[in-house]
């Protein structure tokens, strides 16, 4: 399952559906990443832009590869788009595989791409303006461990 | 030939797209993209440092020395920040 | 959170219960863990025999040590005993950070733990009988990545 | 003091647990194995590879050389099978 969209979704109900669609699978990881707002910088919005029939297809591309690289049973990405308010979720990741290593591996390979390779761009809504949030390189370097 | 800007790129140039016609000189996607920056004060200067940018060809991200034969849309992609 | 239960659990509820009572964390990883039933070994049922107190105190203590060790927001783990059948979820290990990486190895972290040093163990039920799962030499290994 | 057995050990030694009064020589965990031992051989027999067991007081997994003084449950565990 792949889901680019402006429309809010539901972390548990999505997790609920995804590990009923596999009864058989021994384990299952989910990462949520959700809009976050400190205290020490707080903002009142995240809007996301997007291209989304690039990240349809670059998405589809990575969720084919992490589940032949980890034989993965299943893997599923939904990733938002538009204006979201802190504790919204922006995206999620669930892999399927019979033992834990391979779902984790593959979930967390699948994040490490797409925060680098799937065309979505953060800007922060603040009290003061709003800005782009920058690329971070670290990003970068946890792709790349995943080279071979 | 559609030309695609996104996040601060777009903003910088105050436009999502370009229409545009390359000369026959223009092969790659990293010719197109000089062609585009000698015609255009503004995104010459915003693609200062062109490699951080990643270009797509009919919406599959390519390498820059991609043919442009086939191309409908081309998109210039600041580093992307989603996840 | 913490839970060691013999009644069913429903994973989705708990991830929505679980973020929602955080709404400013960046991060959550959830690993789900259930009983698996392959056509080359099916089995019946997983019957889990439990050491209910020293499980609490055990998984409270590893809760503890993941929270400080990785900087998590919250941690909760969910682990059931009794008779299961395929498909039912055994354990939920839920991990809340700012950022990425650190909800990714604190769930690995209480995963390898809860693995060896958690007094669970698992007989698998067949057409030919009962038997007693044996602990994995791999298990061990993946705790020890842990030691420093 | 009770002592507990889990799983397969439970299984071998047909019962949960026992009630056991130590002698005064019985000082630490692996001195009250040592002694339950030497008392029921089907207990010997299954605890041949001592060190893959697990040891706790009081709810508490401990080393094999803590001292029993207060010790009101001591659980003897097989290698843990959870997860």
């Amino acid at each position: 399952m792949i889901l680019v969209s402006a429309s809010p979704f539901d972390p548990g109900a999505l997790l609920a559906a995804f590990a009923a669609d596999h009864p058989h699978a021994g384990a299952a990881v989910t990462f949520t990443g959700m809009v976050r707002s400190s205290p020490d910088r707080p903002i009142n919005a995240l809007i996301l832009e997007c291209y989304p029939e690039l990240a349809e297809n670059e998405i589809a591309t990575l969720r084919g590869r992490a589940i032949e690289r980890f034989g993965l049973i299943d893997a599923a990405i939904l990733h938002r788009y538009g204006r979201l308010v802190p504790g919204e979720a922006i995206m999620q990741v669930m892999t399927l595989a019979a033992h834990r290593q391979a779902a984790f591996d593959g979930a967390q390979f699948l994040m490490d791409y797409l925060k680098t390779d799937a065309p979505f761009w953060k800007q922060e809504e603040t009290a003061s303006g709003t800005q782009w949030v920058e690329a971070n390189t670290a990003d970068d370097a946890a792709r790349d461990r995943w080279a071979k | 030939m559609k030309v695609l800007y996104f996040a601060w790129l777009r903003e910088r140039l105050n436009r999502a797209s370009d229409e545009v016609t390359p000369p026959d000189s223009v092969r790659t996607l990293d010719d197109l993209v000089c062609w585009l920056r000698s015609n255009d004060e503004a995104l010459d200067l915003a693609m200062a440092n062109p490699r951080q940018f990643k270009l797509s060809k009919n919406a599959r991200i390519v390498p820059w020395d991609t043919p442009i034969d086939g191309a409908e849309t081309v998109a210039i992609l600041p580093p992307m920040t989603g996840g």
